[in-house]
């Protein structure tokens, strides 16, 4: 029932925002419906209920270990789009509360399903909901990002759909009943038709991979990241990808199940290595240090697939990662955001000495660019510290190395573009802001709740979170 | 090793050393001056000349600083400190403990740090040239010196120098000795290196340096250079003839005679061979410190059989 | 009445090349709609024993495919007032050869494939296949926004199509699963069109290339 | 006792983080309470003898805190006490408030924040917090480097730095992630049995190479050092650079090696001393003249090591201790010099605000404690006797000499050494001769060196301190044996003898009567000079008429003779116009020396990845369609490696 009301509540916070009077107090739904919406799903971590095998949604150790990371960050950011969204006025903000609510509640069914074809309906609604959200802002530039998202993300659900059709004629073909639950699947293990899981998983990680965006099917992120607002930016970095990652756990079991697990390791570790590459050289150059998150955030989607693709303790530290990062670029994102709004601009060419400017959001930025890059004592430091030993206890030198390789690049890229708007002389135009931008406690005690978030996950993991970790990659990897 | 230093040894040893030195100049000069057919400048002219600076009062630049008067001194104390850690024959040095030649050497290289020093005080061109030429053929010289002592030390066995310089005749001697005349020369501003009575200053070494200097600081400095060309060739004899196995007396003969002959050989050098240009310096001292590393490597292979 | 299902959906193979072919988008959008209703029709045919949910999804998808959709894009594209041609980054001849190229490899794939006796000899593999890749051809080599949404409503016509495959086992949840995405989807893109038309004044992709490193 | 020294400097210094930026007063009381216990802490380890260790249930990241200090980590926690706290009072004259109201605050927060971190680094024993802490330490001493924001020069120097050291720091990722696979756990240790272990080794020397700033890794050293604030500076010289070689002493004692790192260790060494010293010759700015000669000493400080590994290898050979104690003495000595003379430097830049030597001059008419200290160092950092840095070198000396006559396969490594100590004790002898007199004698060349004025006393005081080190080091360095033969002892077992193998003591007198004779001779002669009379006159100036300053000497003219034979790697750019004709237009002479392993080889490297980079960044131009081509073509690749294999 509780894991039920997880889903509900959000939807049910959606209607009322839809239907709510006034304009000025619509968005205090956010950080109310975000409360109960975690304080409940972290009632659900400490005391798990019971999921019944057959069911569609459940609440199992999956969920569990993920979801709360997720609503933990949309709380956070529902707090900060409350002084966000009065510096806002000028746009009306129907929309925008309704649909991220509705977004939460689409979270929250994503990461119980247990079932194939629900875990692809409610990704692809998210892709469709989170839509009027990108072009918020209502620029050309915005509708521009919003057609390309559309694109190459309908695209990506399109195949997603596909590789489902796929996995589910697999059952089918090896004499299934057609039962697309992910334990019923599973079940089937050995007698599900090679071919076709093979066909499936290509698919499915090339959809999901698409959502989550690594390379080469991540063009989109650029765009979108950049143009969409910081709060927007957080909750898709931070949430959204999280629910394709699950997918793809959900469906790797499977895929292992039927005996395809080297061939899935395979490619995750490729991808994943190609996508951390890529972002490296991109973020060698990029001068839009919000693009640049969206860089950063394909290295990270990188990371998190190669851990996976390093067994059940790779897993464990993916798990860890997933938390480490939706903070982590949580703080950035929202940081980001105020330097931006305060600057004016949003590459390096026109946005400097942001220290003297915005001197708050400033330090939060390079203190999130420095945990991003897994500096210690931050908590991906911790994360990627493990993967990197997965790696090398697995054997994978050269994995570990391009790894290895890749994060400097990404270091490099980063420290320059972020100390170039940071340091230096604040120009004539950030001085006195283009629209009077005031770093107000609203708008900076968010990224720093996160960032502090992140500090703490790395330095004092709670048991209850690695319980839940060890649980999930049990789940994922079962057997011995 | 004996470290224990008796009371009457120190000061008679000192006394030797800073009351022989400056007959070596004057023989150098005999020796040119026999060559050439002169008179000369009479045998103890030094003397006269450091008895004279002794007395003299002192010119001393509007921009020099006190370290004018104190490099001087110090380089003097420096050499006097080396000479003194030198063995004389059989009866070995006064002060002996193991790793002593490394303090000597370093010794000698504090005294051109000090007169370094000393010589740029002024900021005239002259010192700094003069300067600039002692500390880079210093390299050289140095770099010579450590492969020459080194073989000592591999033929020998020990960083002693009472055992170092009394080791038996070998192959490696003839170019030790060799490598070391010519550090010697380098190290002591002879021709070929540099011409110690010319009077263009443009093309002096030692000399240049000490322009500015009057008085008892010049004197110092004399003094100084002459104890230290007698250490090297002290250096030389023993380094090349096995005095620490000859008896007292016989030893000290062979000794005073090779150091004779050591200055004999500077002064006919001196008149044989012009001065080299300067850029032909760094290979001569080069080709020393080659000769010195033959020297080390043949100590180190014939050993090793 | 494996026939007649073969001969719609060889009509939908037809269509594909069409859509490929023709250089107007009316007819793009006409082939793209035909081609719905024909898919539309085609669960009534399989599922011998007649179900009312699937009999209700299979209206549903008719209407929207066959009318709805049509009829957003039109009014977009009239909106648009752009001139009718595609104007396609690759010419018509070579896409038709590539899409004739694809039906024929799409066909050989089949045999390749480890398929169910019952669906070994209905063209729905071969079909499905064909109708992606025609809807990729049209998403790649197209400039228009407009023709672009047809691709992949084809290429969402083809999913549909291989999805079939599982009327049997899991009716419902495909012919679900398929509604919303095009309603949600054709919506929202008829949307976005439609404000990309105000902003831009064009539905020319080529002006939408400032967003780039 | 000594646990409780170190909490208390800990707690000091974590206190002093967090009042630094507010309370000036507060932060040095702090700082130096630090400092000092951390100091007594070491000393008691050195001296007592019984080395400390704590494990606590606290855990942090997962892992238990487990603290030690032992010999090793102690004789490194000394210098830290000395040269954080000299550090810290000088910036309180050097970078006041009222000079650098922006940045003075927050250099006193990363000083401290340094300070803990390094001490961290030291006392961790578990490789989690040990990287914790190493790369807090890098962070801190970026902040340090680039504290000035506002100046380009500062920035790009401290970008470097983070860079390079990010570099070294992934390797000890790696190398950590590597342990801790092995060995399974995060906790530190002795692990000598591991003989498989032996070729992480290269990724340690790797890695703390680049910090130690080893040639060729030592890239980022030399604009680092002359660009930080010059109290900065001279922790990082004095301290920082330092850290590395303790990683190397450190794991080079704690596992087994493979048979070439010693080798490569003393290669590394000889050509690092030579060669840094021969660039150190050609700086025209004197604190990129005092972060090379850095450069060198660490070359000195790795031959030793090196050495002392290949006598380890080579059945325990005494010499190899010998090599170990003169490399770890001659850490404190290198680290008390440098950071006087950079605090001398940094007096200098106060007074003058310029670091170019070829616009100083007769600096010590106005500012003549710095020239004294100042010469002092040089002395010292020339490794001449009396003064500290001729002990350790000497002993360095001995160990080779040794080697050398053991007359094993080894001598190919020891008689090249001996020979490049040799070349680069004279090299240090050049440049610093040069240094002190272009900067402190003869008449100022430009008018930015006549206003100077002699530094405060907050700004002496530390000089003087480190000064009267450097001295005991010298007079006493039979007294600094205990300390040497227990960390001997802690890097290996076979060599904990407490006896001296060397005669120390007779080197202290000989340096102790030498200095007294220097004294008297001095004495004697400044009477003399007194008796007969003094007169002062205008430098002879060989018929000119006019004596101009701009006769003098330069510091380019003086090296150049010795800079020219290292042409071939320093690569100097001249521009020159000479006079022509009979009314000659004016003539220019500029002259550049780059940091030739950047420039020419690290440089292209990245230009290259740029290039890629730049390549890579087009295929994002915006055009969907191709997008989707991307996609597709994803599949296919996808497809083919799902399928294949």
């Amino acid at each position: 029932m509780r894991e039920d009301l997880l889903i509900i509540l959000p939807f049910a916070g959606a209607i009322l925002a839809w239907f709510w009077p006034t304009e000025r107090t619509r968005p205090l739904l956010l950080p109310a419906v975000g409360l109960a919406h975690t304080a409940l799903a972290f009632w659900l971590l400490a005391a798990p209920p019971a999921v019944a095998p057959g069911a569609w949604l459940g609440f199992d150790a999956l969920s569990r270990a993920l979801l709360p990371a997720v609503s933990l960050l949309f709380l956070v950011c529902a707090a900060y789009s409350v002084p966000y969204l009065r510096m806002r006025t000028e746009r009306p903000n129907r929309v925008f509360v309704s649909l991220l609510l509705a977004i939460l509640g689409l979270m929250s069914t994503a990461h119980q399903a247990r079932h194939l074809g629900v875990l692809w309906i409610a990704t692809e609604a998210l892709t469709f909901a989170a839509v009027p959200l990108i072009h918020f802002n209502a620029t050309a530039r915005a509708f521009e990002a919003t057609w390309k998202y559309l694109l190459i993300g309908g695209t990506g659900i399109a195949l997603s759909l596909l590789g489902s059709f796929c996995l589910g004629y697999a059952s089918l073909h090896g004499g299934g009943t057609g039962d697309l639950t992910f334990a019923a699947l599973a079940a089937q293990g050995a007698s599900l038709s090679g071919p076709w899981v093979t066909i499936a998983w290509v698919l499915l990680l090339a959809g999901y991979g698409t959502k989550m965006g690594l390379a080469p099917m991540h063009t989109w992120k650029p765009d979108v990241y950049g143009e969409a607002s910081g709060v927007v930016g957080a909750i898709l970095a931070g949430g959204v990808t999280t629910v394709a990652f699950t997918a793809l756990l959900r469906v790797r079991t499977v895929v292992d199940a039927a005996g395809g697990s080297a061939m899935a390791a395979r490619t995750l570790l490729a991808i994943g290595l190609f996508s951390m590459f890529v972002a490296a050289l991109f973020l060698l150059g990029t001068r839009d240090f919000k693009r640049m998150l969206a860089y950063s955030s394909v290295e990270h989607m990188g990371i998190l697939v190669i851990a996976t693709a390093l067994g059940r303790i790779g897993v464990w530290a993916a798990l860890f990662h997933v938390w480490n990062n939706s903070v982590t670029k949580g703080s950035l994102f929202l940081s980001a955001g105020n330097i931006r709004r305060a600057a004016g601009a949003r590459t390096a060419d026109e946005v400097s000495g942001m220290f003297a400017v915005t001197p708050r959001s400033a330090a939060i930025f390079v203190a999130g660019m420095f945990a991003v890059t897994a500096c210690p004592p931050f908590g991906p430091f911790f994360s990627e510290l493990l993967v990197v030993r997965a790696a090398f206890a697995g054997g994978n030198w050269a994995a570990a190395a391009i790894f290895l390789g890749c994060l400097f690049l990404a270091f490099l890229g980063m420290t320059r573009l972020v100390f170039a708007v940071v340091d230096g002389r604040p120009r004539a135009s950030a001085k006195q802001g283009p629209r009077q931008f005031r770093e107000t406690a609203g708008l900076i005690v968010p990224p720093l709740v996160l960032l502090a978030l992140s500090l703490w996950l790395g330095l004092a993991t709670p048991s209850v979170l690695r319980d839940s970790w060890t649980a999930a990659a049990n789940q994922v990897f079962p057997g011995p | 090793m004996n470290t224990a230093v008796s009371f009457l040894e120190l000061p008679a040893r000192l006394a030797a050393w800073l009351l022989l030195a400056p007959l070596l100049p004057g023989i150098i000069n005999r020796v040119k001056a026999w060559v050439a057919g002169r008179r000369g400048p009479p045998l103890l002219q030094l003397y006269y000349d450091l008895a004279r600076l002794w007395r003299k009062s002192v010119v001393m630049s509007t921009l020099a600083s006190p370290g004018f008067i104190v490099g001087p001194a110090v380089a003097w104390v420096a050499v006097a400190g080396a000479a003194l850690l030198m063995p004389i024959g059989a009866a070995g040095g006064a002060l002996s403990f193991r790793g002593d030649v490394l303090l000597l050497i370093y010794l000698l290289a504090l005294a051109r740090f000090a007169t370094a020093w000393a010589a740029l005080e002024t900021g005239s061109a002259f010192e700094g040239m003069g300067a600039a030429r002692e500390v880079s053929f210093g390299v050289l010289a140095e770099a010579a010196l450590i492969a020459a002592v080194l073989s000592l030390s591999v033929q020998s066995g020990s960083t002693t120098l009472d055992a170092m310089l009394a080791p038996s005749a070998w192959p490696g001697a003839v170019l030790l000795a060799s490598g070391l005349f010519a550090v010697l020369l380098a190290e002591n501003c002879r021709v070929p290196f540099d011409d110690p009575n010319t009077h263009l200053e443009l093309t002096m070494i030692h000399e240049a340096m000490v322009l500015d200097h009057s008085g008892p600081p010049l004197a110092v400095v004399l003094h100084g250079a002459s104890v230290k060309l007698l250490l090297f060739a002290v250096l030389l004899s023993e380094a090349a003839l096995p005095i620490g196995r000859l008896a007292p007396g016989a030893g000290a003969a062979a000794l005073a005679g090779s150091v004779l002959a050591v200055t004999a050989g500077i002064g006919l050098v001196e008149s044989f061979m012009a001065r080299f240009a300067f850029r032909r310096v760094p290979l001569l001292l080069t080709a020393a410190f080659l000769l010195c590393l033959f020297a080390l490597v043949l100590a180190w292979k014939g050993g090793a059989q | 009445m494996i026939g007649s299902v073969n001969l719609l959906i060889g009509l939908a193979m037809g269509l594909n090349l069409m859509a490929l072919g023709s250089s107007r988008l009316p007819s793009v959008i006409r082939a793209m709609a035909v081609q719905g209703v024909a898919l539309g029709l085609l669960p009534l045919l399989m599922s011998e024993h007649f179900e009312l949910l699937v009999a209700l999804a299979a209206v549903g998808t008719v209407i929207i495919k066959g009318f709805v959709i049509p009829h957003l894009l039109r009014r977009a594209m009239r909106a648009a007032n752009i001139d009718r041609e595609v104007e396609p980054l690759v010419g018509y001849v070579p896409s038709l050869l590539l899409g004739a190229a694809g039906t024929i490899a799409a066909v050989a794939v089949t045999y390749r494939l480890p398929l169910l006796p019952e669906h070994a000899h209905t063209l729905l593999v071969p079909g499905s296949l064909a109708t992606i890749f025609t809807g990729f051809i049209l998403l790649i080599c197209r400039v228009k926004a407009i023709s672009q949404v047809c691709g992949y409503l084809i290429l969402e016509n083809g999913i549909y199509l291989f999805g079939l495959l599982l009327i049997r086992s899991t009716p419902f949840l495909v012919e679900s699963g398929i509604l919303l995405d095009l309603t949600v989807g054709v919506f929202v893109i008829g949307i976005i069109a439609d404000r990309i038309q105000r902003a831009f004044d064009s539905l020319d992709t080529r002006k939408l290339t400032v967003l780039r490193e | 006792m000594t646990g409780d020294l170190l909490l208390l400097s800990l707690i000091c210094l974590a206190a002093g983080t967090a009042v630094g930026p507010r309370l000036a007063g507060a932060w040095l009381a702090l700082t130096l309470a630090g400092a000092s216990a951390a100091l007594g802490a070491a000393i008691l380890v050195l001296y007592g003898g019984a080395a400390w260790e704590w494990r606590s249930a606290v855990s942090l990241g997962g892992e238990a805190l487990h603290l030690r200090l032992d010999a090793v980590s102690a004789m490194f926690m000394a210098l830290l006490g000395v040269v954080g706290g000299a550090g810290a009072v000088f910036a309180q004259g050097y970078w006041t408030d009222g000079e650098h109201p922006d940045s003075a605050p927050r250099g006193r927060l990363w000083w401290d924040a340094m300070l803990l971190s390094m001490s961290v680094v030291l006392l961790s024993s578990n490789g989690l917090h040990f990287l914790i802490a190493w790369e807090l330490f890098a962070i801190s001493s970026y902040f340090l480097i680039s504290l000035e924001r506002e100046r380009r020069e500062a920035r790009a120097a401290g970008w470097l730095f983070l860079a390079a050291s990010h570099a070294g720091t992934l390797c000890l990722f790696a190398f950590f992630a590597v342990l801790a696979g092995r060995n399974g756990t995060w906790d530190l240790g002795p692990m000598q049995g591991r003989a498989e272990l032996a070729p992480f080794f290269w990724l340690a020397l790797a890695g703390f190479g680049v910090k130690a700033g080893l040639f060729p890794m030592h890239v980022w050293l030399p604009s680092a050092h002359a660009s930080a604030p010059s109290h900065v500076s001279a922790l990082m010289s004095g301290m920082a650079i330092n850290m590395g070689v303790y990683g190397i002493v450190r794991f080079s004692g704690w596992m087994p090696a493979p048979a070439l790192a010693g080798w490569a260790m003393v290669g590394a060494g000889a050509c690092g001393a030579v060669l840094g010293i021969a660039f150190a010759l050609a700086q025209n700015d004197l604190k990129r003249l005092l972060a090379y000669c850095s450069v060198e000493n660490v070359g000195v400080i790795f031959m030793g090591l090196g050495g002392a590994m290949l006598g380890a290898a080579h059945g325990d050979a005494p010499w190899g201790r010998l090599l170990l104690a003169g490399a770890l003495l001659h850490v404190w000595n290198h680290g008390l010099c440098k950071s006087l003379l950079f605090l001398c430097a940094g007096s200098v830049l106060h007074a003058t605000g310029t670091r170019e030597m070829s616009r100083l001059g007769g600096l010590w008419r106005a500012m003549p404690w710095t020239a004294a200290l100042f010469a002092m160092g040089s002395v010292a950092i020339s490794g001449l006797p009396p003064l500290n840095g001729f002990v350790s070198e000497w002993l360095v000396y001995l160990g080779l000499f040794d080697a050398v006559s053991g007359r094993g396969v080894l001598g190919w490594a020891a008689m090249p050494a001996a020979v490049a100590l040799a070349g680069a004790g004279a090299l240090a002898l050049a440049s610093f001769v040069k240094a002190g007199a272009v900067v402190f004698l003869g008449a100022a060349r430009t008018e930015a060196a006549a206003p100077a004025h002699e530094c405060g006393a907050l700004m002496r005081a530390p000089m003087l301190a480190l000064g009267g080190a450097c001295a005991l080091l010298a007079l006493a360095p039979a007294a600094a044996w205990p300390a040497l033969a227990r960390a001997t002892g802690a890097w290996h077992p076979a060599w904990a003898d407490p006896a001296t193998p060397v005669p120390l003591a007779v080197l202290g007198f000989v340096n102790t009567a030498l200095a007294l004779c220097l004294a008297a001779a001095v004495g004697a002669l400044w009477a003399r000079v007194r008796v007969n009379g003094l007169r002062r006159a205008p430098t002879w100036d060989c018929g000119y008429a006019a004596p101009d300053a701009r006769m003098q000497y330069t510091g380019g003219s003086f090296g150049r003779t010795a800079s020219d034979w290292f042409s071939w790697i320093l690569l100097p750019e001249r521009v020159m116009r000479r006079p022509r004709g009979p009314f000659p237009p004016n003539t220019v002479l500029f002259e550049r020396v780059p940091e030739t392993v950047l420039e020419r080889l690290v440089s292209p490297v990245a230009a290259g990845v740029m290039r890629l980079a730049s390549g890579a960044r087009r295929l994002q131009h915006g055009r969907v369609q191709f997008y989707i081509v991307y996609l597709v073509g994803g599949i296919t690749v996808l497809a083919i490696l799902a399928l294949l294999g």
